[in-house]
Parts: C-alpha cells; structure tokens; sequence
C-alpha cells in the first residue's frame, strides 16, 4: 500500500482529447477515463442526448503519487476548467501495489 | 396548402411530432443515444453514397460548378450579416458561434427535403449533396475569422488558437468526413456499387428517418423547455433571430437559385441548405475553437426552433415559393 | 401435434432456445444493451405502425368496439381475482404487482403471435394492436389501487403516492406510448405512408424479431439462474402461479372470443393478450409507484416463466383451442 | 483549492429522475450523473440487461462545500434508499477552483 | 453515517467476471459495477474499440466496513492485478444508512 | 491485376480505407461500441444462416467431411510451426499467443471473401461456415499446450490454469457460439426458414459489412499508429511475421484444397481460412487463459497488419493462385 492523491475530473466529452494531452505532458502515470456521462452545473444540464457529443460529459480518474505532476496537473487544468466549465477534486487514498 | 397538409402527414414528421410531444406529456421514451448516433451515420452515409453515384452518371457541367461555387459563397456570406446584426447585441463570441451555425446546414433538413421531392416524384441532382457538403466548413471558418477580428480589440486572450485545430474541426469533423467519404466512393464505385448496396441504402431510408427525427423531436422539445426556463431579455432577441433568419437566408438562396436558373428540386434544395443551420458539426466545432461561446444560444436555436420551422413549413413554403418563382 | 412442432422449429423461437443456452453453457454471448433496446423499439413502432394501417382500411364497427372493451375489461379484472388468490399468501405489495403483471400484456409475446398467424397464413385485424394497446394501463392502476386499499389498513406510509405519477407511469410509459403514437401515425398515413416504409417495417419484421428473442433468451435463462438461487418457500407458490395464471387467463380469452364471435386470428390473439405477462411496462412503472414491491418476485415470473411458456406451448396451445372451439 | 464534500450516490435507474428531483429541491450546485451501471446488494443482481432499466443502477458525484445542503440532502436520501435500496457515501475533498 | 472503506478496482473488462467471483468468496457487502470504459497505464491505452473488450476497462465500487473482508479482497486482488494489470485504491468514507 | 483493381473498388473495402482516412487525417469520425458489436453480431448471425440453410439442400458428402477435418489439422497445425519459429526470439507466452491467433480464424476476412465470391457470381458450399467455426477452437487449445509444455519447464507458475475455463473460452466464446447455433437453426428451418428471414439476412449484407469496415478501419489504422509508437525490436519480426504468415499458410491451404480436389469458391475460401488470424475469440481467450501474454503483440499483427493484407491484396491474389494452380 501506498499513499496517493486521488484526481477526479469532469469535463464536457469533447474536450477529453486536451485532457488526454496534458495527462501525457505532465507525465501522469495513467488514467481510467468515463465516457459519456450526464450532469448539471453552471452551464446548464448536458442530457447526453445531443449528436455531437455537446451534451456529454466525461469522468477521469487518476491516481497519482507524485507531487509535482499533480501541481502540473492542476495548473494545466486551470484555464481548460474555467474556459469549458467541469470540476477537479482531489482526495487522498491508499493505492493497493501489486 | 395541399403541399403542406401532405408534408405534414408524412410519416416522418409525424414521428417528429411524436417525438415533441413525448416530452411534453413527460413520457419516458427515449432513443438511446448510440443508436441516434448509429442512425444519423447511416443517413449521412446513404445519402453521401446516392449523391456519389448521380454524380457518377450525370457528370460535371458548368452549371453544377457554378451551383457548388454558389452554395459556398452562401455559406460565406451569410455568417457575416448575421454576426454583424447581432455584434452588438448580445456577447460577441455567441454572435460568431451563431454567425457560423446558421452560415452552416444541417444535413437532417436536407435529407428531409431529397425524401420529400423523392416522395412528390421530383428529381434533384446528386451533386446537390456535395453542394451540401461543401457548406459545412466555410461558415465555420469565417465565424471564427470574425469572432478574431472583433473580440481581440476587446481585449480577449487568445493563446489557445490554433490554425490546424480550426481547419480540423471545420472540414474532417466526423459527420462531415463520412459524407464526403461516401460521396467519393459512390462516384467511384457508381451504379454497379449502388446494385451492391441498395436494399440498405435506399429501401430503409424512410423506416431509418422516420426513428431518427422522432428522437430529433425528443431533444428539440428538451431544448424548447430548457430555452423557456433561461427566458432572459437576450433569449427573444435569439428567438426571433431564429425564426427570421432561415426566411432571410432562404430569400438569398431563391435569389441565387433563380440567377442560376436551376431545376424545381436542385432549386429547393438550394435554397433548404441556406435556410437551414447546423446542429451537430458548427456545435461540436465551436466547443472546442471558440469555447467563449455559450451553447445555450446558438444550440437550442437551430435545433429547437429552426430545424422544426424548416421541416414542418419550411420545405413545402420554399416549394410553393420556387414554383411560384421559376 | 404438428403445429407445435412448426412453431418450435421456426427461427425466432429457436433463437430464443439459443439464448437460453448460452446461459445455461456459461458462454459470454450477449446483445448490448442499447441494442437489445432498440430491437424493442424497432418492433413497437413496427406492430403499431402495422396496426394502424389496417384500421386505416377496415374502419371501426361494432364488433371491434366490443373487442377493444371487453380486452380493457379483461386487463382490470384478471388483476381481481390473482390479487384476491394471493394477497395472504405473499407480501401484500409484491401480491399486487403481480396482479397488475398478468392483467399487462407482453408486447413480444403478441408479436410472436402475430408472426405466426403471418406464417401459418392466417389474417389479423389491426385493432387488436389498439387492443393490446389497451390493455397495458389498466392493470396498473387496478393493481395499484388494490394495494392501496388493502395495504393501508395494515398501516403502511404512503405519504409518496400521487395520482399524477400514477397515470404518468401508467400511460406514459415510453412503450405504451411508442406503440400507440406509431399506431395514430400508421392510422394517419394509411397505406400511402406504409408504401414509403414497407421494406423496412415488414422485411425485416421477423430477423429483428430473431436478435431480440435470442436476447429474450439469454435475460430469462438468467432471470431462471437467479430463482434457483433464491429458493425459498414463497417461491413455489410464484412458479406455480407463473404457469397456472397464462392457462387461466387464457380460458377467459377464450370465453370472451367465443362470446364475441371472433375471428381465427382476432381471438387467438385476444387469447394471447390475456394470457401474456406484462415485463416492460408494468415492472418500470411498479418500481415508480410500488417501489416496496419486490422485483425478484413478479418479474422472473414474467420474464422467465410465463413468456417462454406462452411463446413456444402457448401460442400453439391456444391455437389449437381456438379450432377446437370455434 | 477549497475543502468540500464528495457525496457519491448508487441508487437503480429508475429513481433517477427522484433524486434529480431531490438535489434541485434542496438547491444542490450541481451533479455528474453515470447512467445505465450495473451492481449487486440485498436486492440482488442488477444486470443491466433488461429493457425497462430495471436492472440497471445510476451513480451520482456531487460535490459540495454547504453543509446545510448536505444535510438536506442526506436527510431526502434516507427514506428513497430505504424504499429502493442503494448506497450513499461521503467523503472529504479538495475542490480545484478556476 | 457510519464509518467505512471505499474500495476502487479498475480492471480490464475481461476480467470482471474474476473479480465478482472473488468478491462473493470474500462476502463483500455488495458493489457497483461500471462496465465498458477506457484507460491508460502501463500496459497501453484501452480504447473500449474492441469487439472482444479486450480494450476495455471495468471500474468496481465497493463500500465495505469489515476489515478482514477487506484484508481477504485485497489479498486475492494482488495476483489478480500483477498478471492483467489495473489499480485499486482504498479510502476512508461514511456510509449513510437508511 | 483486373480482379485485384475490382476488389479494391469495392464499397466495403473502400469504405476500410476511409476508416483508416479518418483516423490519418486526425477527423473524429466514430462508430459506437455497441453498434460496431451489434454489426458483428448481425454479420456472424447471417452468415452462420445462410451457410447452415445451404447444408440442409447439399447433404454431407466424404469430400465435405474431409474439408472439414483438414480446415480443423489446419487449425492445429498451424500454430505448431508458429510457435517452433518464434519461441526463442519473442517471449514465450507472447509465442503461444500468436501461434493460436494465426491457426484461427477472421470471421470479418471470410466473410468478405464469401461477399467477393457472391458479387463475381462464383458459388462456394455452406458447409465452409462449418469449416470455419470448427477453425476456431483447436489453435486455441494448441497454443495453450504449447505454452504449459514450453514454459512451465522454464518455472512459471500455473495454479490459476483449468482445463474447464479453457474449453469454455475456446469453444463457448460468443461470436462462436453465435455462429455455430445459427449455422445449426439454418440447417434446421432450411430455406423455409431463409425465406421468412432472407430480406434482413440477404439483403442488407453487403451495406451492413460497408459500415462494419469502415469501424475496422478505423481500428486497425489506431492499432498501427499504436504499433509505432512501440517501435522496438522485437517489433520488426512481429511486423514481418504478421506479414509472411497469412502467406505461408494459404500456401498450406492452397496444397490441401488441391489434394481434395475442391470447386473454385471453396478452395478460396480453404485458403483464406488458413490465411486469416483471429482479432476477437483468440485474443479474447487469451486474455483469460494466457493473460501474461501481451495483447500489444499478437493483437495489432492480426487487425492492423494480416486483416487488412487479407481483404485488400490476399484475396485477390489467393484466387488468382487458385485459378493458376486447380
Ligand atoms: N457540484 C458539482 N458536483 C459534481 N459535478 C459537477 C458539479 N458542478 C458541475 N459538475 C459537473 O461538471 C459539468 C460542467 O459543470 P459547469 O461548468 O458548472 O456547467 C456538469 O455538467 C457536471 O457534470
Ligand atoms: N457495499 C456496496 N458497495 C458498493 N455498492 C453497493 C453496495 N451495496 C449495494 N450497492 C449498490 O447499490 C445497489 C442497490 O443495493 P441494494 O439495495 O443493497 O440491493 C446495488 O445494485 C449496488 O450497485
Ligand atoms: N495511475 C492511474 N490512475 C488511474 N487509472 C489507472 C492508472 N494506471 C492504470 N490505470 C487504469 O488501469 C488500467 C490498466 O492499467 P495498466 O495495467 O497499468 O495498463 C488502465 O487502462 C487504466 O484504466
Ligand atoms: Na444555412
Ligand atoms: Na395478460
Ligand atoms: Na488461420
């Protein structure tokens, strides 16, 4: 077992391409990612019902254990957050080593 | 008004209506959604392919270049009345998203047109897909042209542009990809190809549409309700935007359609294309090169209140307008 | 004899035995899920769309009047007596939803049916689409208000009933209302609509009908494995009922066809409407109305039991009946 | 960064429009919601393979920093999970703010 | 509220049927089940693109408040994860009971 | 050189390329995952059908027993000499998996050689269906013996194999399954039956295997850029080998086909069975019964290399091999 920081992501489904490529700038170890997903906040319910993937979100889980990637991250996600909308939460968690 | 009671009694907008009114009634039907996005790939699909093949058979003459040149100037200009209109009305990066959504057109009103001349026995010609086609990116293009033209002044940050970014989403968007795909391989396969394929292509078509715009009319009547719950000042402004401009663009397509001289179903749906605006590419587009934009706008706009306006009176108005004209 | 076999070895019931044995041979084989829904949807739109056509062209007389009141009759008074014979033996909750399950219709079930009478030649009127229509609502709320009137003095809470979510489930379900939406629509159009979209509502009826009925399969061998596991007391009493209420309630079909004097085909299906079980509609609107109830009594019954029953010794059971009667 | 609660609801598919309902009512910032999941408790196996969604569970992600909200939502909660079964898990969080 | 565990597994799909089996044998309370997602990690990026789902992932929940079920999971996870991969992560969560 | 240019101008090949296009040209074009499955499960239902009903009006004969037991040597002989050439260069369990993913079979290739036979009007026997399905199984078990005899010498643990699990993954995995059962009710209902299904099994095939490539396309072309981007030695023998392999085995084919003297269509078929790698059950399989093998190996040489060898270049080729050497 091994302490680690937990990030969740929200985001709308068409900007998973930008999150993909700032997990792989900072260097994350992995991710498990949640595709088309519903949800409601600020800007509005997305029904996931829309062709184009507008109404969708998706879900990233990431599970890191290395600071300075996380402030990377968190940095990276910023502006991505407050120009498309979404949330990032954080929490700590044990990770089970194999 | 013969032309409109038959268009109204046609299956599928009467499954459009169904679909309305599902939601109005607080019915639980619903499409899942990899099956509408199946749908809309298969008529993106057979109505790419037919195009191809009509092409393959009746080749290029001057009049089919200038119709393809015109169809996209129009989906040049009109982006550019419409952003200036609306400039200083509401937040500028709404006024580009919706300047390109209705520049744009919406292949699902377009379809709805080719089944309708289909079924009134009229014929139209398969390069009026590839006029369809090459409207989508344009408008997307100029939108955000002008969104940089104007906005920066105002002193907006724009580090996130990027060139590749905008001409990817304007022209290899998936939906327009697999038309033009399409398109290209029923030219080049022709008729033998269409033999292969017909019975899927051509007998489901109808069946297919009828399952499509019920679900269309299921998210359009969501979109109607959330519209109503925003009701701010801004939102009659769109309203009415969205009413007029389909009527404003069609006039200049009937204008051009008439300078060109073109056949009854080449006319309409020439003029269908321009009254139409986009509800999948110019949206998927805008979220991700002009995320300033709010979908809340621009979206409920073409897919609640000027898709229904075209397919329900649209299409038969602009037929009788087209028979009244040419 | 010969009948029976003819039915087990058309390929829609075979692909319901395949399924079956996926289950029981532990193999991954599996319909996704939207899919398998979409197959439903497909085969509503289609049967009422159907339906709705041939009331198009044979109106309304007064033998389809009574068939339409004695099938809403039927589905209020089976509830009745099921509920009566179990409301001291089993929860009181899961008693009614019971009752409210076997009053319901299974639309598959009556597809099947109809597809038979296709295959064997026999014709079928299209109010029997209305009919079975009719029949899907007033169960639910017959069961709901049994529940209500015999639960209560047991001083159950029901501070969370409300009459609106009631009718809502009952009628609005997204089944029931695709199935009568498209039966208005198929009315509507008549044969000019059915001619633009016969080929992919009639050709590919029964191939649908085979995807569905070998996911049909794989469900109910799963919803078998879950009532082995369970195995407690209550539950022979529920197995035993899932056999006996198809054959009970189809004799009172039978009264009532014969009483009305129906056709080969109407009254097989009559039969069919009473004896089939509810697991769509009901069970959705059970969880919603009747949250206390629990599924894992009424729906492996319908699901699992009643449906296979119905479908392959049923369909020709009653068939034979009806001959014999008539 | 600002501390909030992560509340993570499973309930099945069908009540899912109840605890839209519920977190509106008690004026909850927003929510993600996982449609059409599967899972297994003391109501049995939910497979997600049967057409009315009956067998189909839904997971909700909210995350909020009002604790009067939380209450009132904790205390909507109860009587639904008792009638339809489910689970409701709160846990601490950090809450990257753009 | 009662104090617990929360227990994340992801998997590739494949193996799903392994885990829940391992779950019974331990007595986990129940769990919830996200089937058909994607990921990166170590061994590639799953793209859920596959018609055997071999490029898929599968996310479990568990809530459990029994540490020698938790002990016995984690133990039969560890072979589980170092032969077909995945994460699993534990944190600490209360439970509303109803 | 005619019969490679027509095969290529094919709507479903050139549909595989725009798939590949897309995902080159960076565009978002997409097919859901559970209708990519859903197209599969359609395709392997009607094949399976189609072959089964032809079985049950050409009864068994010796020369169709011994096709169907040289198709299953094959099987199981392929993988042996596989296996012998890679096991000191590559990991051994990735060895064993490659060896059992090339003595199965493509059920995608052999249908879209069926199609090819079908659209130049040359016949081939049902019973290659059978042929194929019986391909399935034997590399499987094979490869795993290879694997328990070569590695457990080398000290790998094994306490997690069963022999139970692994007849069930290499005989019980969906798509054989399916497959196999509608091979079986094919044979069983027999044109009666293909006549009340044959407008959704027949006719909508070939548009069905247009969309069903066009996702194989896409996914192929990611598994290549995935290949890429691995890049390491060992990578240039899998490439090659995914490269010789489907040649040196329909070279095998093509000696049994002339040994046993078959028609035309049925030794292409012969060939292309011998030719083809399994992309869904092997790996499918292998990922429970041999999950230390890395699917980053044997995956992409099947779908992103051999498949599209196969459907482009092979199949022409094969045929003119065949109509040079029968
Ligand atoms: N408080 C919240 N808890 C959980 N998810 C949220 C919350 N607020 C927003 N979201 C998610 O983030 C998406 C975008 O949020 P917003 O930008 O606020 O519209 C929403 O559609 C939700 O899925
Ligand atoms: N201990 C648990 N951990 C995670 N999810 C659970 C747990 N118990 C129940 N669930 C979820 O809640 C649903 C309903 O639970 P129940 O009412 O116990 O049958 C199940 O189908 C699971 O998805
Ligand atoms: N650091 C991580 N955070 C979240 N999920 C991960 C992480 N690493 C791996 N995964 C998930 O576990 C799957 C298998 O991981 P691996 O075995 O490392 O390839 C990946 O496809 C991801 O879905
Ligand atoms: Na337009
Ligand atoms: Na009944
Ligand atoms: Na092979």
């Amino acid at each position: 077992m091994k302490q680690c920081t937990r990030i969740e992501i929200v985001v709308e489904q068409s900007v998973s391409g930008q999150v993909i490529d700032l997990l792989h700038k900072v260097g994350a170890p992995g991710y498990t990612l949640i595709p088309d997903i519903r949800g409601e906040g600020d800007r509005g319910t997305r029904r996931g019902d829309e062709l184009a993937g507008d109404s969708s979100n998706c879900l990233f889980i990431i599970a890191c254990d290395d600071d300075t990637i996380i402030e990377s991250l968190k940095a990276g996600l910023r502006p991505l957050l407050s120009r498309s909308g979404g949330v990032c939460l954080l929490s700590a968690a044990e990770w089970l080593r194999h | 008004m013969d032309t409109f009671l038959s268009n109204l009694s046609s299956p599928p907008l009467l499954f459009f209506f169904l679909g309305a009114l599902a939601v109005a009634a607080r019915s639980d039907l619903e499409i899942p959604n990899q099956i509408a996005k199946f749908l809309s790939l298969y008529l993106l699909f057979a109505i790419g392919f037919k195009g191809g093949v009509a092409l393959a058979v009746a080749p290029f003459d001057t009049q089919i270049v200038l119709t393809l040149g015109a169809a996209m100037v129009l989906s040049a200009v009109v982006p550019l009345y419409t952003f200036m209109f609306l400039r200083n009305r509401i937040p500028i990066a709404d006024a580009a998203a919706i300047a390109a959504t209705y520049g744009s057109v919406s292949a699902v009103t377009f379809v709805t047109a080719t089944s309708y001349l289909d079924v009134s026995g009229i014929s139209w010609g398969g390069h009026m897909v590839a006029a369809m086609a090459l409207m989508e990116s344009p408008a997307i293009i100029v939108g955000l042209l002008l969104y940089r033209k104007y906005a920066l002044t105002d002193g907006d940050d724009d580090d996130s542009f990027s060139w590749s970014q905008l001409l990817r989403e304007a022209c290899l968007n998936g939906s327009i990809f697999l038309i033009v795909g399409s398109l290209i391989i029923g030219w080049i396969t022709g008729p033998a190809g269409m033999s292969q394929i017909s019975s899927f292509i051509q007998d489901l078509f109808l069946g297919v549409l009828c399952l499509f715009l019920l679900d269309m009319g299921i998210v359009a009547a969501r979109r109607i309700k959330d519209l109503r719950n925003a009701g701010s000042k801004a939102m009659s402004i769109l309203i009415t935007m969205a009413l007029v401009l389909p009527l404003l663009n069609a006039m200049l397509g009937l204008g051009i359609a008439s300078a060109l001289d073109l056949d009854e179903g080449d006319a309409l749906l020439l003029i269908v294309l321009a009254a139409s605006a986009s509800y999948i590419a110019v949206p998927a587009a805008m979220r991700l090169v002009l995320p300033q934009a709010n979908p809340g706008s621009y979206l409920p706009m073409s897919l609640a209140i000027t898709f229904p306006l075209n397919i329900l009176v649209g299409i038969p108005l602009y037929h009788a307008l087209v028979r009244w004209t040419l």
